[in-house]
């Protein structure tokens, strides 16, 4: 295993350490209960904004706190969701007295631990606590008897615009109803063409040949839907495209807002190829793109691999995405 | 019978199985998963064994509520919530049982499976652990009701749970992180089943 | 290889062309030519500056084109330099009046190529055209004899802060100073736990075990000084440190800006974790941070590996840092 | 006796070369430096022989100018200009030249190499291809001298040149990328000796 740390169980709270160290401006990091919040306490009836999840998709979670988007981030293990005492703590902490939103991925490890955090919160404290589950990842096939889809892409999409909505005191009823939108509005799909390698685990999660990669993928280095011949980025980039627009009608007036992400270790030349590949099939395909992201933004360690998210905008979407956003891993207007 | 000793060295012996088995029940999660369901029960367990071992109780009962406590805070990912759930749920069947007996077990057992089913909401055949702890307990009210002893009981638990564990290979899941792989998840046997019989396994040899 | 592209002979235009789809309101791609511009030509009476240098680096420099930072970026093949002609068309194209300054790395075949441009700008336009050279890799001993150092790290603080300047007005002449004193400042020093594999090669630069590591790399995936047994971060930190810290003394009143960089192939949870180690050596070594930046800046294709750049500041160099940006690659303050 | 004719040989013939040892000539660079030194050439010979035996030519030093530029403005890295600047140089020696023999062709090997040397600062024993070129040269007019035609000079500098070659195997560079790697960069032929060689040996075979 190939990777600049010291002790593997020490991974998740020495890379906190980096973070509080590397923006000592903008960030406060509790390094016991292994939460990022932001430096100034949350301002008075501004509603709060929790999310959180395994570690190893940086810059999300912690990377995304920041003005305009989340008040704190849980981290957890390496792709093990938190444990409902950070949420608690990330709770009590960022209730400004508006409420407090909690965005979790659909894993059913982060389901439980959210709602157990959720529920515990609601009786100590009383803070009024409100949820929104993403499920975005077209790669599953969504259905009532199984875990449902997975938690993707869209998940940063909502932290932007929802957080905007919360800067601007929306109230949490307000935002826990454009959080539901904007998950209803996003679709994603990923591919690996290498594995990761957890860090306690010592060696990759599953292998895969020179000629191949894994198509439909998710974020923690688990196997994906097939194994595939590896294909040219024209390919690829129509494998992930076209799933997506087959879920969902993206030819609305304000256009989407698209994503093209990369998984950790595909370097930002390749993104951009692949980029220009996406944006030609959504052309084609009558999607206008408002405005779009390329680099790596919710990650799976060091797998090389990307993934694209498209997002249905409208215009109060799109006014929200434009809006000032001050974190590590995304600034803008500020 | 089983007093708080006994059920002091169940969970001591469980973290010291789960420790042994860390890597195997990882290279069961590599397959079907991603790959940490070792790590999170040998973490979780391991505070367990110890924090709840530094600890005096005063009954079964606020033991393994601790316990509960402690994987619940300690080990995250799906695994924590359930496993914390059971113990949290098992707890409540004990309350002022200084001894507990075959029927006292059973209602833990009970008890405690039905948490997992409260927060995991699985059936059987959706590949879960929930696979192993349903006709575990069966055969351990069927055992205990032709009269077997709390041994006699935990041990037919044990059998059955391994038996649902092995089956879940040929299972595709509908639940859990193995039910992203669709078909390609048959063929593997689901990690919290394992875990989940080790457990029986253990109580099998400490609690009787 | 497993790369996201197509054929490999089309990577570097088929990247610009993903650039251009990204980034439309605020850049211009000459695909001819394959040099990055800002959208809006350049203000009469400002300095143009240009850079450029083999592709496999991104963001740099096309991702480091924009407001408060380059004019434009020639983009070469993959680790290869660009030719005399790309530097001559940018050179006309942002040449406001004011004169037009070329920040070289310094290897052989930017050197050459650059002069080259150089030459033939000058001789056919008039332009007047400054140039600097950025050679602040203490992996390669200096030495009037050899090709002295290579530039790294210290290139993308450099087109910051002399961006920054050329921005406020600052003349030609006042801008190559700058941009000598910043290179005069600047060391840096890189490592590798992989190699990186050049698309039209298709095969691995180097090939390293699985228990060792290369330090004092480059940026163009070449095999670097010593081949050591992989080490802990901490090691690997102080390994990066110590060398940049015995080559100048760092321990001013205005501090130090730092890059904690990745080579591409290495996820922000392994950067934030290694700089912790490199701010605490900092902070042993009587060396302030004043300002720091963690992630992926100059990078080898998918290497696996990071670099540290220290530059000792004063206050015209903080100043000239927190000044706005915008670029894909760089955005503050806008 | 070498025409505009035979010089469009070479460089066909060489273009032909290089494409054919692409891959030797990278992994040469890809031991002391950054694996492009075959695609360089190969990209850039192949495009001159394709843009100048397009066009119609009045003469050698017209058509040896555009081979110049075009490998300027198509290789880039280090042999991009060396390279051009060479063919550059080269044609300046055959202003009015229709037929170059010995002495002509000596004249323009020496312009063009000093071309090089303009450009890149080499010196003998720094392992570059000038380490090929500087014995080249001086084989090339000992046997001019000694009476040799053309044919038997760039026999001798060709020989010349891969001895030079071969010796900078056990040389430290001290230029160019592998002078980063100090030490580590003995032990390795440079791939630009051995393109210059190439080179030399087309020459030999087209232009006598
Ligand atoms: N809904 C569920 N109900 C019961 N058990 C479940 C459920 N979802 C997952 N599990 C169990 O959890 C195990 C995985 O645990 P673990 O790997 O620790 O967590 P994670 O999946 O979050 O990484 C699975 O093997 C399965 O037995
Ligand atoms: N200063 C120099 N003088 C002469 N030749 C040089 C010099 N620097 C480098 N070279 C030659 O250039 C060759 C490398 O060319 P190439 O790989 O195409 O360019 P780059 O080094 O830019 O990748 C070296 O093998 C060497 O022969
Ligand atoms: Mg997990
Ligand atoms: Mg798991
Ligand atoms: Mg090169
Ligand atoms: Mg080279």
């Amino acid at each position: 295993m190939k990777k600049l740390i010291n002790d593997p169980a020490d991974v998740v709270v020495e890379a906190l350490r980096g973070m509080a160290a590397a923006h000592p401006d903008r960030l406060r990091v509790d390094l016991e209960h292994k939460v990022v919040y932001r430096k100034d306490p949350i301002r008075q009836g501004k509603v709060g904004l929790i999310s959180g999840g395994g570690s190893g998709h940086e810059p999300m979670h912690g990377g995304l706190v920041g003005l305009g988007m989340l008040d704190a981030a849980c981290a957890g293990e390496v792709f093990t969701s938190p444990v409902p005492d950070q949420m608690m703590a990330a709770t009590k902490e960022v209730d400004g007295g508006a409420g407090v939103l909690h965005i979790v991925k659909n894993y059913t490890g982060d389901v439980m631990n959210f709602e157990m955090a959720a529920e515990m919160a609601a009786a100590e404290a009383g803070t009024e606590v409100q949820s929104v589950v993403v499920d975005d990842d077209v790669a599953v096939q969504d259905s009532l008897y199984t875990a449902g889809r997975r938690g993707v892409g869209t998940t940063v999409l909502l932290e932007k615009i929802v957080g905007a909505a919360a800067e601007e005191g929306r109230s949490l009823a307000e935002c826990a109803e454009l959080a539901h939108k904007v998950n209803g509005n996003g679709r994603s799909m990923g591919m690996a063409l290498t594995s990761c390698t957890v860090p306690a685990a010592g060696k990759p999660t599953f292998d895969l040949a020179e000629d191949e990669m894994e198509v439909g993928i998710g974020i923690h280095g688990e196997p994906g839907r097939q194994r595939l011949p590896l294909a040219p980025a024209k390919d690829v980039a129509a494998m992930l495209v076209e799933p997506i627009l087959a879920d969902l009608d993206f030819t609305g007036d304000a256009g989407a807002i698209v994503m093209m992400n990369g998984m950790g270790g595909t370097p930002l030349i390749e993104l951009y190829l692949m980029y220009a590949e996406v944006a030609a099939i959504l052309e084609k395909s009558g999607v206008t793109v408002a405005r779009c992201l390329v680099g790596n933004y919710i990650t799976s360690l060091e797998m090389a691999g990307c993934s694209v998210t498209v997002l249905k905008a409208d215009d109060d979407l799109v006014g929200l995405w434009d809006a000032p956003v001050n974190t590590p891993g995304l600034r803008w207007g500020v | 019978m089983a007093n708080l000793q006994a059920f002091t060295s169940w969970i001591a012996d469980y973290a010291a199985t789960v420790t042994e088995q860390a890597d195997y029940l990882t290279d069961l999660d590599r397959a079907i998963g991603d790959a940490d369901h070792g790590s999170n029960m040998r973490r979780g367990m391991t505070r367990a064994a110890e924090l709840a071992g530094a600890e005096e109780f005063t009954g079964i009962d606020t033991y393994l509520k601790k316990v509960g406590m402690i994987l619940v805070s300690n080990v995250g990912g799906a695994s924590g919530p359930l496993y914390g759930t059971f113990f949290l749920r098992m707890a409540g069947a004990f309350a002022e049982v200084e001894d507990a007996g075959v029927e006292e077990v059973g209602k833990g057992l009970r008890a405690g499976v039905e948490g997992i089913l409260a927060r995991g909401k699985a059936e059987v055949g959706d590949k879960t652990m929930y696979d192993a702890w349903a006709p575990a307990l069966e055969a351990f009210d069927t055992a205990a009701g032709s009269g077997s002893d709390l041994a006699g009981a935990l041990a037919a638990a044990a059998e059955a749970a391994a038996k649902g564990r092995d089956e879940t290979e040929g299972l595709v899941a509908r639940k859990g992180r193995a039910s992203y792989l669709g078909e390609r998840s048959r063929g593997h046997i689901d990690p919290g089943a394992t875990s989940s019989t080790l457990l029986l396994e253990s109580a099998a040899r400490t609690l009787a």
